[in-house]
């Protein structure tokens, strides 16, 4: 048991010190949901489950009315934690979720007091930096749209930890943006491709800056978000130098190395499962951060 | 509800489709409670090949109205990695194990099999046969000439049962029975049907294999046609799946005449599914043999 | 978005699939609106038998997860009775008629092809071939033998068009290929997959035909890859079916290489699917010319 | 045009003077769903459609959260209209259903605002009793459980058309009743199986008495309810040579003849399609009222 010190303590944990999932489904009820710009901030309850470790997923369905879209969704669907806050015996598991299809759709519409089927928390979550790199001591999160999710919860993580924490977001416009009050007391770069918020353009552009300068010096980048976004993040990091671990997306299935559908390609050549060898990767193991089916 | 499949002694009679669990990762996610409360009477291993295969290049899954369909192009160690590696774990799996092989001739699958057979954590065998004969080019599983001479090659090597898992995509009763004559001890099926989807942004084909193979609640109803008259057509046991997600459809196919079921897709959704199948089976027989 | 099937001018690229629509019983539940805003750019009838047959007895349907299981069993008043009493009625319709018709063995199907093709009501056959052939006992479209020989007797009888529909239960390419050898001008997929259900009750199969066909959503991914391996395949038009329910999945099957898209069983659900699907069809395509 | 003058005067009609459904379905708003015994009323207001005869039905599907149990209900399902009332150009329809499956489930879960896919009025209707048997001038309407709810409206047209007309009705027991609220103002006797209410035993027992009394000479029964009931219904009306109209169900895909599931064995051999030819058929056109998959 390699835990985490400050991050991932509790719960029983295996090889890289993820915390494990209860074995099997369990229903969760739903205590409130709320908008956030775009998005929605749906809270559950989770009665069995360990407190997760950021950059861990789980897999969601609305315990009703799911399949109610021509039969779809049928599978569960993939969604970051963005907060959690054990509560006794329970976890408040925090999601924050764009609405882009039947899932997404029927999850932002769940009302106070239904009930959601989830399996984990899953996968790899975030290391530390002096994990990442022997050394270093800063982290820089880099945000993009709804792939902000998991970043909320691990610069809360960083910041009871005590290690120094950027953040820079990006959205593409106000109906693209949310999340933001679970980034309270952050010090916080907001970028947005229409202007409405913060610097006009990429938040890739404030990572170019502050990459530039020395003040990046044993920092590690953390970025979750589009396709795109997250391989020009993984460039300019391997231009720099500098380590960087991206929380991936693939199309999931079921979240727990079953099916092996959420192939990502490394570097090495080949396939990781993004499911039990992700959702968050390094940088320097992949072949690209453009994978096909893989975000919107 | 203890089953007997070829000789082998299970707990119930709910079994894994190959290539739908991996113990080996969910014991990553879930731990040991994944051992102590197992879901499958007995568990079916991945696909191997001889050789190692990557699979197929992403998007590998395609979500259709209650159904999946994939093309994850059987990614595996290949036998020699297996052997070593993934075998020894399995192994200590609290069920009897049962190894899918499949290869493109009959040097391939006697290697897959007198390798696979010659070990000791192995119970049976399972002959995945929708592939190409790459000799002939004709689907294995798609022709009973097929498929009896792939038997004729490969029943000489072990004692061991071997299952032969059809493909639904050609009529399976002929298939079934040229098996059954080349000596196998039990058909499972039903395996994927052959599917496509389109990419919504007009990108052709969306599945980096071009197609794939369509499981879940969709197939059922074809699953549950096929079962029922192969059962019918042979007397060595069969293996029915297809779409199975609670103990109603297991005993669907029971009553068709499966002497197990296998729980696939179903799974994905929740990873205890093969256990909660098996309890609301014996329920129902509980129920229906007190009322 | 005109459309050309086998030289008959089509208004839109949208039909009905064989046995999902009946003409003169919707007009007498919607009357004339029926014919102001018919649904199909043209009409293809319920497949006819040579003599009258009452169909199987009930249950006829089940419903599965996105899907539909019939067990229909070809209800029709026979060649004679179809001939006399439906022909005038369906040849007042605004579109092209097509006539479905089937039979058992070669000499059946010159029968129906002769006394259907010298009526000038229609415009073109289409042969379901989803039918035993009585003497060899081979189900005619799961043979490309079979098929091919069905077309040189039929074929010389007329030269209207005659569009060959596949049964998708087994692999449909070679017997495309077959039908387009023989004279075939189109050939149409998927007709439904063989399933069945049980009774809840425990009573054995559900249906009165023992088993049926499955339709709908459930299929859609099986139908767009037969239809695109089939249209790859031949140079002739396909008429591509299975599950379509929106202006989107028809989309899919033209993208797959079909030159008219046919709605069957979300008519059930929309009487007036087929004007829907058509016009979200032309949507999509005027959206995407100007875009 | 065949008008049945005070019965169902408006809107085209074809041949046996149905009203016509307008062709191809429509969203209809749920303004209400209330309780009533076990079963639910709920009424949708219909933008287009006529004034529904007795004895017809509606096709209908949930606009949302249709298909959400494993994929089903996938079809549309049928159902009686038990009120209808004009409102300016839009008809009010009422419709009492028992909740036996994922159709009938998410129906009674309608919440005023909702909309319903509907198309119809569809099939058959009842006939008065002169068109039945000439010089008949009485009505005995005979309902058991749900099979209630097209009697209702065709107690109310008899009543406008001053038909004289007695109500028979039984329920299995409390939790399979309701509708009675359909019923206001009826000369009525109710029976019920476990005693809750009225005679205990069945409501063919009060039929029987009543045909077998002077009174029912000239009247014509009609009836409505489970295949079992509906077969005694019809010997016994056989026997006693009374006319007899049965409501009756059948598994139906499409409600207007396109999928030819819905067979119903006649009397003379083959089948009718019960969506088109019926659903309210002759007692004597029948070779029985107990169609598999008919009813449960
Ligand atoms: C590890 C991980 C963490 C995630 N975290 C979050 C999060 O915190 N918040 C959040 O909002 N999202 C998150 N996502 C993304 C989320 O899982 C997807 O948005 C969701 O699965 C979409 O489901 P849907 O049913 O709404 O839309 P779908 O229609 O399933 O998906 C939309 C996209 O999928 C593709 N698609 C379209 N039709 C189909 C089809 N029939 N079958 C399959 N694919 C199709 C298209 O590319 C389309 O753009 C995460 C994903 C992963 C893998
Ligand atoms: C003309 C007509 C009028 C009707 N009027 C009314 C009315 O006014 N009020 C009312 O409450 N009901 C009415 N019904 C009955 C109503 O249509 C059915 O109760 C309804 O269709 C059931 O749908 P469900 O999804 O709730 O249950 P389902 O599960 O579809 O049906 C329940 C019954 O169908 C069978 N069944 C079970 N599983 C399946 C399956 N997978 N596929 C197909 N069948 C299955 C079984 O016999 C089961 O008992 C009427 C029916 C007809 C034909
Ligand atoms: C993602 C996935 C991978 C599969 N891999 C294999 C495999 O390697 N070998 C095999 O014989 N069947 C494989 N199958 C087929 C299943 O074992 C099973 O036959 C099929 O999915 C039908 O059952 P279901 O509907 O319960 O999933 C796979 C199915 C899925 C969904
Ligand atoms: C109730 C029903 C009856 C059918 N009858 C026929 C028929 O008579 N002849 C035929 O060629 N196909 C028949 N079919 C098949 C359809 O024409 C179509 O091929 C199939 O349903 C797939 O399309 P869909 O998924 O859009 O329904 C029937 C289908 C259904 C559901
Ligand atoms: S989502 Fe199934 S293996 Fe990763
Ligand atoms: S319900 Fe379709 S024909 Fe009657």
């Amino acid at each position: 048991m390699s835990g985490k010190p400050g991050i991932a303590e509790q719960g029983p944990t295996l090889d890289d010190g993820r915390p494990l999932a209860p074995f099997g489904r369990r229903a969760c009820r739903v205590t409130r949901n709320i908008a956030s710009g775009g998005y929605r901030i749906f809270s559950a309850v989770d009665p069995e489950g360990p407190d997760p470790a950021a950059g861990q997923f789980y897999m969601l369905a609305a315990e009703s009315g799911w399949a109610a879209e021509d039969g779809r969704p049928y599978l569960a669907r993939a969604f970051s934690v963005a907060d959690s806050d054990p509560e006794g015996d329970r976890v408040r598991l925090d999601f924050l979720v764009q609405g882009v299809g039947p899932g997404t759709g029927r999850l932002c519409s769940l009302q106070e007091g239904e009930r959601l089927w989830v399996h984990g928390p899953l996968g790899r979550p975030f290391g530390v930096p002096r994990e990442a790199v022997p050394g270093a001591h800063g982290a820089i999160l880099v945000g993009g749209g709804i792939g902000i999710a998991p970043l909320a919860l691990w610069r809360r993580r960083l910041a009871a930890a005590g290690v120094p924490t950027r953040v820079l977001l990006g959205f593409r416009d106000r109906e693209r943006s949310g999340g933001l009050d679970l980034f309270r007391c952050s010090e916080l770069k907001v970028a947005s491709e229409d202007g409405h918020q913060g610097h006009r353009g990429y938040v890739t552009e404030l990572l170019e800056v502050m990459l530039r300068g020395d003040d990046a010096d044993g920092a590690v980048v953390y970025a979750c978000g589009p396709p795109a976004m997250l391989e020009a993040v993984r460039l300019l990091c391997a231009e720099r130098g500098v380590a960087c671990e991206l929380a991936m997306e693939a199309p999931m299935a079921c979240g727990f190395g079953a099916c092996f559908g959420c192939a990502v390609p490394l570097a090495e050549g080949g396939y990781m499962r993004l499911c039990v060898d992700g959702p968050v990767v390094r940088g320097a193991d992949l072949a690209t951060a453009l994978v096909p089916g893989g975000g919107h | 509800m203890a089953t007997d499949l070829c000789g082998i002694e299970l707990a119930h009679p709910v079994v894994n489709g190959s290539g739908t669990f991996d113990a080996i990762a969910a014991q990553r996610a879930f731990g040991d409670a994944l051992l102590e409360r197992f879901p499958f009477s007995a568990f079916v291993s991945k696909t191997i090949t001889p050789e190692p295969r990557s699979g197929n290049p992403p998007p590998r899954l395609w979500e259709t109205p209650s159904g999946l369909i994939n093309s994850i192009g059987l990614p595996n160690k290949g036998l020699d990695g297996f052997l070593a590696e993934d075998l020894p774990r399995l192994g200590e799996l609290p069920v009897p194990l049962v190894v899918s092989v499949m290869g493109t001739s009959h040097d391939q699958f006697r290697r897959l099999v007198s390798g696979v057979a010659e070990r000791e954590e192995v119970a049976a065998l399972e002959l995945n046969v929708s592939c190409p004969n790459v000799e002939s080019g004709t689907i294995v599983g798609e022709s009973p000439d097929e498929t009896r001479s792939l038997l004729d090659a490969v029943r000489p090597l072990t004692d061991k049962p071997l299952i032969v898992k059809l493909t639904p995509n050609a009529p399976p009763v002929p298939v079934a029975i040229a098996a059954e004559s080349g000596g196998a001890d039990a058909i499972s099926l039903i395996n994927t049907l052959r599917a496509t989807a389109m990419d919504p942004g007009g990108a052709g084909p969306w599945l980096g294999g071009g197609s794939g193979g369509l499981s879940g609640p969709a197939v059922r109803a074809i699953a549950l046609l096929q079962v029922s008259e192969v059962a019918a057509a042979v007397s060595i046991a069969v293996v029915g799946m297809g779409g199975v997600a609670s103990g109603g459809d297991a005993a669907d196919l029971l009553e068709a005449g499966a002497a197990v079921v296998a729980v696939g897709t179903e799974s994905f959704r929740d990873p205890a599914a093969g256990r909660r199948i098996a309890s609301e089976l014996s329920a129902r027989f509980g129920l229906s043999s007190s009322g």
